[in-house]
């Protein structure tokens, strides 16, 4: 029987095994943040995350959902700056990166800026972040996307993020980005895909679960190469989907598979007639699932003690 | 696509200012939110704040920044609610931009309502080069090479210049210092004079302290000189840099502040619903913003004391 | 006068290098002087230490290698004893010089007696250029500007080269990277991985650490990691550029360690007495270099724990 | 009657005169760490002492010996690295720095490197160190030279640090330093020298008690600007030189004038017929003065009690 998975576990899922132990890896916020922790779990316990603000290898106790805040340098090795970590990745030392983009183009070129003119945008996108710099920087680089035609374009409507460039060598020799880096890897909805060696122009290595070369080749707006044998991505298995869903996320702030346990914040007229403000997980219905703390007791149970209704 | 630097990069200018206007007297600097924001923000300046508004970052001085309605800001930098506010109130003309936007919230909508209506000029920068730019002022240098953004159509917008270095012929980005008018940072303790430290990561705060003509800083906690001189090599900004010390306990809010205390997630889920349209984002800051006149009655609005002492006992420890 | 530069600006051959060499494995690196000395030093090598010779240098790994006697070093920047060691010994033939003397104590005889005799080629540098060096090289560019040795004949000696830059006009001088094959560091704590933190001052800490492709610190005390995961603000060195990790409790020995022990200043003026001869050059080394076999035999001959002892109770303390 | 002081004291009270308060100064090694003291304690309580490996704000409660040791940032408001100071000099936040050199030109031009040529040095020198950093980027720099002939020379055999270049402007339009930035004084054992405005030629400013302008002249290797107002030096009052032997360098470790405590540490056996390490302070006749500490007791009387004869 296979397991039912969402198209997010199914990416975080491949995301997270392509890591090598003993390296490290550039995490920006969502999947790679979901797949550094499952690989961490499941394939590479030494994996050593890196968030551009600073936190360096964090135990990943808990799951950040902002690239600076305290959950990315929990426990962590090295808490230093933005200039002290993109200096790293200059250096070389940042083996992997993982980026996301509105578009792509057949060198792995990316677009998070526009979509239209630039002076006058259709669509005013967030911009590079660190995209640009872990683009640029990393040994390699994972794209994660979405596929469809409208974002696999041929040509980008701009160009925030260097990958092949014009392809070949060029990423080297015209851009002048440091050698042997560059895209690794696209991981979408429907496959994995590489670049070819030689002409750095974008290639179908495996597909997902139930997907076609037809479906892949349908939503690539761009001319695919796609070679004689094309690998099969394994499915999500139920120990990876088991450890994501209660392990990684069981608050499910990324995954909407789980029940969820959405922090809210509350008041009530405790026991005392003074208000009492606690701090509550909900589940998906809006049902109190459990109590966290409160402004005036010290444990859970003391703080549902005052306010039994809760 | 345009070519003019909105900050300066000139270093030698920035050294005739620091010395006729810094003072490396030993004088207390504690003032509230609107005494700082009064005396050392002017119409026009060019601004920046760390860390980001999540993270760290000074929403006390950022929401009185907008209260005061400075106008034809230009302003550096990535953002979320700090840029959003400012770009919200019309208060903004010029953006030295790498990225707004809510992580995983998704985009603003305030940077594209107010981009789409082409009402602010912008130029286009990585996270990297942003902090580069005012660690090269920091330096007091006009410029530094990095080996980000090459190739990119960032440099079309932006105006930086590409050069092969003299020595291995490597190609490098010569990112343009930038000197701030006023930079705001806010951090777990500070001395009266300034002497500041930040727990845990760092961000840019080295940086865009020394990069900044005039400095406000907000702190959780005031302390004992005597505190700062036990442990100097914490010191991460010099008194000498500081203008203005504001105590803002929770100033960070509905940001967190490592190690004490958690962001306020149920914020700003509110928050990120009431700015998808243009009426919800002014109800928004007419609530929050304009309605509250100090940090304290702002504290009051978004839920009192109690539920600060709430975030207090979410975040991670050490 | 000449123009080739001693140590390699390439950082792009620094990158692979560092791809290929360094692991982000957490795997314990403790080993003694002897053992971190003949692993990672070869002849011909091009090194660096900080900080300087009477405050927090990594005396015990100088001394060890002195004794092993690697050959044709390339020596970066100022010292004292750490440098004229190996100078004494015949051990350095090209060295990046920005000072080599006792301060108070004055001029080093022995730097006098190697330049004036012709024994090693030297190039000109300041002290800030020294560290810019390095920390272009730890920022991973080819170059630095800086404002500093504009106009001076170390210009002459060094090679480096001066532009005005595109944006203000500014004059620069372009200071080459320079990248270490190893680097010397000692340190208040590390643990056995190699994250380490320092109390006071950084001095060059950071720079050199992140400029080396081979880097062996020496640490007062070795921690738990839990300790370093606790405070991840403080460390200075992550353990990922650290390839060995030597204990060397009084491993500043003669120099201080802030906080912890002051220097023998009765040993530096027997030092500097003997120091004037070349024959009082060499008996020192005999007595208390190549006499003693470990960093314990050294401490045994300089007076024992017992004066450590003393020496611990004489320094500044927080 | 006139207090006694030897050249150095005389050279010291001069340095302290010429502070302003609420400013900051790069103290090196020597006379500098002397002045400052003395400065601070007389006359600018608020003078910043920088330290060039990091101490800033040091309260100078014990006398440095050396410009990175512990004693520069004892009691400091910032312990930071030598990058982090050169660049807040950069950046134009250090007014004063403070300079010795083997020669100088008549532009304030320093040579600290080599006596003779650079290839086949006479004399080799102990090179730049921080001088010419300090020299560039501080705005006024102060100059303690002795003065002699062979010192104060038409040409310097090595340029290590560039004063007002060749004159006029040269120091901004061809060395390209920063504007504004350069030699404020000379401080000799014989006068105080200042730069003319205009050519930037030094010229003397005020004698030093008992010294004549023919004096200083003759001991110029080159041709000095004498104004028709030559002022005079107070020499050193009582207060000051009270001041610095007592209260800056009791120990005598820079200078003479004084008993001396000159630290060592001696074995002895102790009553209970084991070794005892002592730290004691000597006079400069080699007796012992004081016991400061031992390695098997916590206070000096103790040790002393272990170690009567000493």
């Amino acid at each position: 029987m296979k397991p039912e998975y969402s198209p997010t576990e199914l990416l975080i899922v491949l995301a997270a095994r392509l890591f090598e132990d003993n390296t490290s890896a550039f995490i920006g916020t969502g999947i790679p943040m979901l797949a550094a922790s499952l690989a961490r779990k499941l394939y590479t316990p030494n994996l050593v995350p890196i968030f551009e603000f600073g936190g360096v290898g964090s135990q990943l106790r808990h799951l950040p959902r902002a690239v600076g805040e305290a959950r990315t340098f929990d426990r962590a090795v090295w808490a230093a700056g933005i200039c002290d970590i993109m200096e790293t990745a200059q250096r070389g030392l940042v083996e992997y990166g993982f980026l996301g983009a509105a578009q792509i183009d057949p060198y792995g070129n990316l677009n998070t800026t526009v979509i239209g003119s630039y002076d006058r945008p259709k669509v005013r996108l967030p911009g590079s972040g660190g995209g640009n710099d872990v683009g640029s920087l990393c040994w390699r680089t994972v794209i994660l996307m979405k596929h469809e035609v409208k974002r696999f374009v041929e040509r980008v409507d701009f160009l925030t993020t260097v990958g092949y460039y014009r392809g070949g060598d060029t990423r080297y020799t015209e851009a002048g980005l440091p050698r042997g880096s560059g895209p690794f890897r696209v991981v979408t909805n429907l496959a994995v895909l590489g670049f070819d060696d030689e002409t750095k122009r974008m290639k179908l290595l495996a597909l997902n679960p139930g997907v076609t070369v037809d479906e892949v080749v349908k939503n690539t707006g761009f001319e695919l190469l796609i070679p004689d044998e094309v690998g099969e991505n394994p499915p999500p298995t139920e120990e990876e989907l088991r450890v994501l869903r209660e392990e990684i996320d069981p608050e499910g702030f990324y995954l909407t598979t789980t029940e969820g346990r959405i922090l809210d914040i509350v008041t009530c007229t405790a026991t005392d007639s003074q208000p009492l403000t606690v701090a509550v997980h909900r589940n998906r219905r809006g049902e109190i699932v459990a109590v966290l703390a409160c402004d005036r007791a010290d444990t859970p149970a003391a703080c549902q003690a005052l306010c039994p209704n809760l | 696509m345009q070519h003019e630097l909105f900050g300066s990069p000139d270093v030698e200018a920035f050294r005739q200012w620091l010395r006729e206007n810094k003072s490396f007297e030993l004088k207390e600097k504690l003032m509230s939110e609107q005494e700082a924001i009064s005396r050392f923000v002017h119409d026009g300046d060019y601004i920046g704040f760390e860390l980001y508004a999540t993270v760290r970052c000074p929403m006390s001085l950022v929401r009185e920044l907008v209260r005061q309605g400075k106008r034809n800001l230009g302003v550096l930098g990535q953002g979320l609610q700090e840029v959003d506010f400012l770009l919200a109130a019309g208060l903004v003309n010029r953006m030295d931009l790498t990225y707004v936007g809510y992580e995983v919230y998704g985009l603003s909508p305030i940077l594209r309502r107010v981009v789409e209506q082409g009402r602010v000029k912008t130029a286009e920068w990585s996270n990297g080069a942003i902090a580069w730019r005012l660690k090269a002022a920091a330096m007091g240098v006009p410029f530094i090479p990095v080996r980000s953004m090459l190739g990119s159509d960032m440099l079309k917008t932006n105006g930086a210049h590409v050069m092969k270095d003299p020595y291995t012929g490597t190609q490098v980005v010569l990112l343009p210092a930038i000197v701030l008018d006023v930079g705001f940072i806010h951090v777990h303790r500070a001395d009266p004079y300034g002497n500041a430290q930040i727990d845990g990561i760092s961000g840019f705060a080295v940086e865009l302290a020394r990069a900044s003509k005039r400095l406000i800083i907000s702190a959780e906690e005031i302390v004992d000189p005597e505190e700062i001189r036990r442990y100097p090599e914490r010191t991460v900004i010099p008194y000498f840099l500081v203008d203005a010390v504001v105590h803002a306990p929770f100033g960070s809010h509905p940001g967190e502040m490592a190690y004490l205390y958690d962001r306020d997630e149920p914020h700003l889920r509110m928050y990120m619903e009431m700015i998808r349209t243009e009426e919800g984002t002014q109800q928004y800051l007419e609530e929050y913003v304009y309605g509250p006149k100090t940090h304290e009655e702002y504290i009051e609005k978004v839920g009192g004391w109690g539920r600060m002492k709430v975030l207090s006992k979410l975040g991670v420890k050490r």
